[in-house]
């Protein structure tokens, strides 16, 4: 008791802080200084119809690159975590079967959500969207597969190479950026081509499908994962 | 006015996360609350970039290259926002693992058993 | 530096004069004391009688080197102590040796013979002895602490150390006496001076009845010569160094032997009427009472 | 040079490819990981290399061929180089050692701690606010991984409570972050700062966010009372990992929190350094009654962290410095945590005792002791520069309620570090013995080099008024030793009186008469006592490199022009003392309180001479003459106290009675009868340039006086009643200091002329008589002295050495003493204060009573059965104490060749009250003294009277040992005959309430209730990760508070 209402006076305080934080706010009337070169420059230099896009893979590249290995880390993480001390499950436990409404959608589902995955992720310069969210949609349909057969075995080499590879190829292209053109990430050693089109804004659309595979290989891993622990 | 309220949910989001982590004792309601309170985190990020009466940054038909500074909302909270989502999921995803390994060990998920670092 | 060797044979001629003084004086004082109790006493000749039997008893026994050469510093230390100050102001005959150092000269060498005599009864390895030396040094500790308070109050009154330099200072009638110029210090070193007569009250050291006469117990024969003839050297000497710094000195040997006759008696009429103090009676003794009368007479020189 | 990005780009590329590997190919993967680790320092390194020797400009790496703000952009300076050189050795270094663990983990391990040192780089070298997000989080979740490397099952629950709180920290980062950035319209911190400065006004909102952000990178930095976290992680994780958290993550935070208050400005400064101050106190006392290894370190770690921050937070004092001291105590602290932790892995148990197991291997003991002197900050290492630049600019800056903390706190903290050392040779080794693969060793030799290599470059990094320690002559002998450390015994000990004897002969012209005495005392007087040390046998491993450090550290005093070598090098004969002592059998808790003792003396030099200072450098010792009258009385009253604790001053004494006592018996007289006369020598220089000052009325002489006073008399008093030899003659020390103290403060001529006697004098004497007594003790076996009984005849020498000695230390005629006693009363005479007197006067004859008590207790009295067949002490105790015997009586019969000229330079100080020399004589205003006329006279009494006794008793019989009548029996059991226990019973009785132990009471109080409050305060930390949580958001809150 006495450490709730400790818990709600300090939050209390904090809230305070809030608080002020949100009187205090005013929204812009102008964009500023950052965002203004954005607006006016992406177009020119990057190519990529979506400002987002354009930020988030190349002038912020590098926090996307550590992004993704934030992913790539908390992957291995679990993976470590979970293996510590695992004893060795033989028998494992028989589960409910889920059903022929379940089985069924996903086989129709899973191939469609795949399909709009790599969609998303391919045309992430273009429209909303991007190689995070089309990886996350990718991972979806591993998850729909997970809940029809909870022990279903994935190829976890296959994936682990998938990942890897969308990795060194990505590291790779930030590489070429800084040898071929102004910079590490720099997506401009590919054509820009027209504003608007698939194959336009240098490597973008390479680097959102290596970080659409890399996320969507995360994602499975740890689903498969920590869909292991059903076994305990 | 909107997004002051928008900002005021984000972080009552953000608070009622807090106090969720703070008092309960069990290890998978404290990583919901922290998820909610990472949701409160996003939306006032997301919040911070709204302009009134801009649309969203993204160059096309209607949002011409020439005056997209003047039309678009302040793209970069949105890019952040981005990283600040994976983020979160990667931590949530492991303190899961976290929470399963201890009550593998101790059969328990009250926090309060997992003392034996003190002092 | 020049020597006058006569000084060797006129210290010579100053030593036998006190020596035989001494003999007297002592076995007197003892006679009185007896009277006092109303016993008979021993005969003013006793102590010639007993250095002579002393020197021809037969057995003779050492226990180490140590306890051989006991003697022989207690002995050093008074001749040294009597020689280094001169005794009969403005006679350079009786000035002794007193031209290798000053009063602190006088005063530390106190401490040769006693230093000698406990290392040698020490060596004897009888408890009494060690006993005997345990309570002198304690005593000494407070007893000297007065004396030592007065003495500074006296070098700071005449701004000097010499002795000779002090006993000129004093000179031109009794109330040039630094008795009545410095009363304080006086009184103060006269209470040090009842301490270390080893006289009631003050004789726990020698004890005695209970252990019997302590560190000097185990000696005998011609040891015991020696140390009968310190007996009869020391406390003159020591005398001398008060008469000196306090009582004006002597210009002639009349005037000296009764200044030292009456100094002495001092010490004979507080004991015979103060029982004995335990150690640390008169250790609290000293502090209480002899040394704020030194404190304040180096407050108020 | 390589673009710094690779530091990035190697480390995640690598990380990439592990994936690749098949979990069976773990060879190849550690392969990998140590390739792309030792890539990455060496880039590190050229980078080093250029900007230090080739002089580079720093660099600007660009991203994403876009200029900044608009993208993200790293930096890579001098400080950039240092700090990635540093994490990513740690990281290769620790990669070594964690072989196995690595193996167990597999690839993804390995991958892991690739992307942690990867992220660690990064923080410290990206200039854009939310990519330092993304950089901590990274780090964050590695580190949440690495602890699994623990075998340890405690480490998940670590990991846990520690996600739970980087889930707060981040939300307020974030939120932080994004405020700032709606502020200033940029991320970039550069520019961020530059906005700011024109935001300042109003910028309610702004101010909140930074302090946000704030508040939420100072958590990395584990601040107190947000810290119950790290500690566990501390406890729990694979030692090795440990190293990287406490060295490359906390280096990399801390640059951070630089980096953003580049952004706060100013007016942070001094959040920085109250939570920086509170933490480094809060830590360090909690460390104190830590019995477990790794938490202790974590504490000294969480402590040292505080303490840099603290150092930040002071930018606006320290200017340019900042960067000197605060990578110089980082290094330091990184250098030797990540040692100390490797160490911690080589070690089986947990316990601190536990690290005995250490002690059959010098090597390791090197090792760590080097570690500790770094974490305390002394001599040679970087961590002394800093501290002695801090504390000099603080003091400048009249910061002193800061610099007291600082010193407070450092010396909790080396306590606890001493205290362990102590453990490791003192203690009980236990069964499992150390580790000793190779592969964990080389970690920890690196750290090593490491730190003496730094050690090195801080001393050459030194701008004017600092000196490189490693490159004074005496010092480098002295370390020369430790690589001669092979040799037998005997050889070495040649090696030290020769190259003692050599240095003085070579530099006797440069001093002036004063310091030639005490040079004088300290190489040829030091080279006489090490002949003793020929009687050791074997190799004696550490005896030489203590010993002469110790020398060093006084020859460098003696020789000191400015204050910055006089510290330096009165720490470096404090600690070579220490070990000097820490050899003893039972030596373990003296020498720990000699240690804290000379430290916190130590400690208030440091602070007197920065005051006196005021910011400059060099700081002339002559100077001292001239510091501001408002000043000087307190530069006067640290000086004089940090001297004191050197010379035993009472109460400030306890420690000497157990060091000197319990050291091995060629080791008590170096430390008695030399070293004391360091702290002398300190005292000297004082009253030379400062001589009076007043401090509210009271003179300052006058209350030194008074102290000395009672120190004479008290250490004589104890001395008294002491049962044990050695250590009477420690507590006559006490006393002996009390009187050259005395001299030294009467202020005047021969005060100070008596004083220099007493420091000639108690050299040779007490050198003698602890030579004596540890000969004695050495085949006895025993110090107890009623024990012993009757040695005069099994050990003449040893006999008339102590015989010699304690005429010469009573003062009476004819021997050396009594010049010292006659110089006394001379100078007392011309003194204005007649009080202190009393005490004094009282204290003389005290020293009787002990001396007698000394020689009649052992050689005298009762010989015991079990003694019978004691031999006379080796050739080699003898020897120099027959040397002694011969310099008191030279000295004894002609002072002036000595103090002559000593006598006629005091006139440059004191024209008045000198004294006259003419042939034999000496006189003075006062009175007059003939030493060689006094010798004559006694001697010939003496002889005389002896020659009559031999004569007239000539047939006198030696007899046996009982052969005395006691109460009329012969007693035949020499341990009831022989009467020395509890010797001055009656005395006790009548003065023994003055030697109560007072200031043993106090100094043990004060430290229990310091340990008391550690250990009730520490209780805070309840190992709930829900408390850790509430204990941030106090903090946040109470700092936010403050910060209104």
């Amino acid at each position: 008791m006495v450490k709730r209402l400790l818990a709600l006076l300090l939050l209390a305080a904090i809230g305070g802080i809030f608080t002020t934080l949100v009187l205090g706010y005013m929204p812009d009337a102008e964009l500023n200084n950052t965002a203004r070169y954005y607006a006016d420059h992406t177009a020119a230099d990057i190519g990529s119809a979506n400002l987002v896009t354009a930020i988030v893979i190349t002038y912020r590249g590098l926090d996307t690159l550590g992004e993704v290995t934030v992913l790539f880390l908390a992957a291995a993480i679990l993976g470590l975590v979970l293996a510590r001390g695992r004893r060795q499950v033989q028998a494992r436990r028989e589960l409910t079967p889920v059903g022929e409404l379940l089985t069924t959608g996903s086989r129709v589902l899973v191939p469609l959500i795949m399909l709009l995955g790599v969609y998303v992720f391919v045309n992430g310069h273009l429209t909303p969207g991007g190689g995070f969210q089309g990886g996350a949609v990718i991972a979806s349909g591993v998850l729909l597969l997970l809940l029809t057969d909870p022990l279903r075995q994935f190829a976890h080499t296959l994936i682990a190479a998938v990942e890897s590879l969308a990795g060194v190829f990505y590291v790779a292209i930030g590489l070429m950026g800084l040898f071929l053109a102004g910079g590490f990430l720099d997506n401009r050693f590919l054509p820009i081509g027209t504003l608007g089109a698939l194959f336009s804004a240098g490597a973008i659309p390479i680097i959102y499908t290596l970080i659409g595979l890399k996320v969507g290989a995360e994602f499975s891993v740890m689903l498969s994962d920590l869909s292991d622990t059903e076994a305990l | 006015m909107m997004i002051h309220l928008a900002m005021a949910t984000g972080f009552l989001l953000i608070l009622i996360g807090f106090y969720g982590a703070l008092s309960n004792r069990n290890l998978l309601r404290m990583i919901v609350a922290f998820t909610i309170a990472d949701s409160g985190v996003n939306l006032v990020i997301v919040a911070i970039g709204y302009m009134p009466g801009r649309t969203a940054p993204i160059l096309d038909a209607t949002v011409k290259a020439g005056d997209a500074a003047a039309r678009v909302i302040d793209p970069v909270p949105q890019a952040l926002v981005l990283t600040a989502i994976v983020i979160g999921v990667g931590v949530t995803a492991l303190m899961l693992a976290y929470a399963y390994k201890l009550y593998e060990k101790k059969r328990s998920l009250d926090i309060a058993k997992f003392t034996e670092l003190r002092g | 530096m020049q020597f006058d060797w006569m000084k060797i044979p006129y210290s010579l001629l100053t030593l036998f004069i006190v020596v035989n003084f001494g003999m007297i004086l002592t076995a007197f004082i003892a006679k009185i004391a007896a009277r006092v109790g109303r016993r008979n006493g021993i005969r003013i000749w006793q102590n010639y009688a007993d250095l002579i039997k002393s020197y021809g008893s037969r057995s003779s026994i050492t226990h180490g080197a140590m306890f051989y050469l006991a003697p022989v510093f207690r002995l050093t230390g008074g001749v040294g102590l009597l020689l280094f100050v001169p005794t009969i102001y403005g006679s350079s005959m009786f000035s002794n040796l007193s031209f290798a150092g000053d009063l602190i000269l006088a005063l530390y060498f106190v401490f040769f013979g006693t230093l000698g005599m406990a290392l040698g009864a020490a060596e004897s390895g009888h408890p009494h002895a060690a006993i005997g030396v345990s309570r002198g040094l304690s005593q000494v500790t407070t007893s000297e602490l007065p004396l030592a308070l007065a003495v500074y109050s006296v070098a700071l009154q005449y701004h000097t150390l010499s002795v000779t330099a002090i006993v000129a200072a004093q000179q031109g009638g009794f109330e040039h006496w630094t008795l009545f110029t410095n009363p304080l210090a006086v009184a103060a070193a006269m209470l040090a001076f009842l301490g270390s007569m080893m006289r009631p009250p003050f004789d726990v050291v020698l004890a005695p009845q209970e252990i019997p006469i302590g560190p000097p117990t185990e000696y005998h024969s011609s040891y015991l010569a020696l140390m009968q003839t310190n007996r009869a050297i020391y406390p003159i000497a020591k005398i001398v160094v008060y008469m000196n710094l306090f009582f004006g000195g002597a210009g002639n040997w009349p005037v000296f032997f009764l200044k030292v006759f009456l100094i002495y008696m001092v010490s004979v009429f507080v004991g015979v009427v103060f029982p004995r103090f335990r150690v640390e009676q008169s250790i609290r003794w000293f502090l209480i009472w002899a040394v704020p009368l030194g404190i304040l007479s180096i407050m108020l020189v | 040079m390589p673009n710094a990005l690779y530091l990035i780009v190697a480390a995640l590329a690598a990380s990439f490819v592990l994936g690749l590997l098949s979990p069976k190919r773990c060879g190849i993967a550690y392969a990998i990981t140590l390739v792309t680790l030792a890539f990455m320092a060496w880039v590190s390194a050229g980078w080093l290399w250029a900007f230090v020797v080739g002089g580079a400009q720093p660099v600007e790496i660009l991203t994403a061929g876009a200029l900044p703000p608009y993208a993200i952009n790293l930096r890579m300076g001098r400080a950039e180089a240092a700090m990635t050189l540093l994490i990513n050795l740690t990281g290769l270094l620790s990669a070594l050692y964690l072989k196995e663990s690595l193996f167990k983990l597999g690839h993804r391990g390995m991958a892991v701690l690739l992307v942690a040192i990867m992220a660690f780089c990064g923080i410290v070298l990206t200039r854009d606010l939310f990519n330092l997000f993304v950089f901590f989080e990274l780090a964050a979740i590695s580190t949440a991984g690495l602890i699994l490397l623990s075998e340890d099952d405690r480490a998940l629950s670590a990991g846990f409570k520690y996600l739970i709180v980087s889930q707060f920290v981040s939300t307020f980062l974030l939120i932080g972050i994004l405020f700032a950035y709606h502020a200033t319209g940029t991320l970039n911190i550069d520019t961020m700062a530059t906005s700011a400065r024109l935001l300042q006004v109003g910028a309610q909102g702004f101010t909140l966010a930074f302090f946000l952000m704030f508040i939420a990178l100072v958590t990395e930095l584990k601040p107190f009372p947000a810290n119950g976290w790290a500690l566990d992680i501390y406890e729990s994780a694979h030692p090795a990992y440990s190293a990287i958290f406490s060295a490359a993550a906390a280096t990399a935070s801390l640059y951070a929190v630089d980096k953003l208050l580049l952004i706060g400005g100013a007016s942070w400064y001094p959040m920085a350094s109250g939570i920086g101050i509170l933490t480094f106190l809060a830590a360090n006392l909690f460390a104190l009654p830590q019995s477990n290894d790794r938490r202790l370190l974590g504490y000294s770690s969480v402590a040292q962290i505080g303490l840099i921050l603290v150092v930040l937070g002071q930018r606006d004092l320290l200017g340019e410095s900042t960067s000197f001291i605060a990578i110089g105590l980082l290094v330091s602290h990184a250098v030797a945590k990540a040692g100390l932790y490797w160490l911690s892995g080589l070690v089986q148990k947990r316990n601190l005792i536990d690290w005995a197991a250490l002690r059959g291997h010098p090597f390791l003991v090197f090792a760590f002791i080097t570690f500790v002197a770094m974490l305390t900050s002394l001599p040679p290492f970087p961590g002394f520069y800093a501290k002695w630049e801090l504390v000099r600019m603080l003091a400048g800056g009249g910061r002193l309620a800061l610099l007291a903390l600082i010193l407070v706190g450092a010396l909790i903290e080396a306590g606890y570090l001493f205290r362990w050392f102590g453990y490791i040779l003192k203690r009980e080794p236990p069964t499992e013995a150390v580790s000793g693969e190779v592969h964990k060793l080389v970690p920890v030799f690196v750290a090593v080099l490491a730190g003496w290599a730094l050690g090195y470059l801080w001393g050459d990094l030194s701008g004017t008024g600092r000196h490189n320690l490693l490159l004074a002559l005496p010092l480098v002998f002295a370390v020369g030793f430790l690589l001669l450390d092979w040799l037998p015994a005997w050889v070495k000990n040649t090696l030290a009186i020769t190259g003692m004897v050599a240095f003085f002969f070579l530099t006797y012209t440069e001093y002036d008469p004063l310091r030639l005495i005490f040079a004088l005392i300290f190489l040829i007087g030091g080279a006489i006592t090490l002949l003793a040390s020929y009687d050791a046998h074997g190799r004696r491993i550490g005896f030489y490199p203590a010993a002469m450090l110790m020398v060093a550290g006084m020859v460098m005093l003696v020789r000191a022009k400015d204050s910055f070598e006089f510290f330096a090098a009165w720490e470096l004969l404090t600690i070579g003392s220490y070990f000097l002592i820490l050899r003893g059998k039972h030596s373990e808790p003296h020498a720990l309180s000699y240690l804290l003792f000379s430290l916190g003396g130590a400690f208030l030099i440091l602070a007197g001479f920065a005051i006196a200072a005021q910011g400059v450098a060099p700081f002339p010792i002559s100077a001292l003459g001239q510091v501001a009258p408002s000043l000087a009385p307190w530069v006067f009253v640290l000086l004089a106290t940090g001297f004191m604790t050197k010379t035993a001053a009472i109460g400030l004494h306890i420690w000497l009675p157990g060091a000197h006592a319990e050291a091995e018996t060629d080791v008590s007289p170096m430390v008695s009868g030399i070293l004391l006369k360091a702290g002398l020598f300190g005292l000297f220089v004082l009253l030379m340039t400062m001589g009076k000052q007043q401090l509210y009325g009271i003179e300052l002489t006058h209350v030194l006086l008074w102290i000395a006073a009672f120190t004479a008399l008290l250490g004589n008093l104890m001395a008294v009643f002491q049962e044990d030899a050695k250590r009477l003659l420690a507590y006559s020390s006490i006393g002996q200091m009390g009187y050259a103290l005395f001299g030294l403060a009467l202020m005047n001529h021969l005060g100070w002329l008596m004083a220099l006697m007493f420091v000639i004098n108690h050299y040779i004497y007490k050198s003698m008589l602890f030579l004596s007594v540890g000969g004695v003790a050495k085949r006895t076996g025993t110090r107890e002295m009623y024990r012993m009984g009757g040695l005069i005849r099994l050990m003449p020498l040893s006999f008339i050495a102590v015989l010699i000695g304690i005429i010469a230390v009573s003062g009476v005629p004819p021997l050396s003493g009594f010049g010292g006693r006659w110089i006394f009363y001379n100078a007392i005479l011309a003194s204005d204060y007649r009080m202190p007197m009393v005490i004094i006067f009282l204290a003389g004859p005290v020293a009787f009573l002990y001396l007698f008590r000394l020689i009649h207790s052992i050689f005298l009295g009762q010989l015991k059965d079990e003694l019978r067949r004691v031999k006379e002490a080796p050739f080699w105790i003898v020897l120099p104490q027959m040397l002694y015997v011969g310099l008191l009586l030279a000295f004894a019969l002609v002072p002036g060749l000595v103090l002559r000229r000593v006598d006629s330079y005091l006139n440059l100080f004191f024209p008045e009250g000198g004294l006259h020399w003419e042939g034999f004589e000496i006189t003075s205003d006062y009175g007059y003294w003939n030493p060689v006329a006094i010798m004559i006279v006694v001697a010939v009494i003496f002889v005389s009277l002896f020659a009559w006794l031999l004569f007239v008793n000539r047939r006198a019989q030696k007899v046996k040992q009982f052969n005395i009548v006691f109460s009329a029996e012969r007693p035949y059991r020499p341990e009831t005959t022989h009467f020395a226990w509890n010797f001055f019973a009656p005395y006790r009785k009548a003065l023994g309430f003055l030697v109560q132990p007072y200031a043993t009471n106090f100094w043990g109080t004060l430290t229990d209730i310091l340990h008391t409050a550690g250990d009730l305060a520490r209780r805070l930390y309840d190992g709930n990760g829900q408390s850790y949580a509430f204990h941030f958001l106090v903090f946040v809150v109470v700092v936010f508070g403050m910060g209104l």
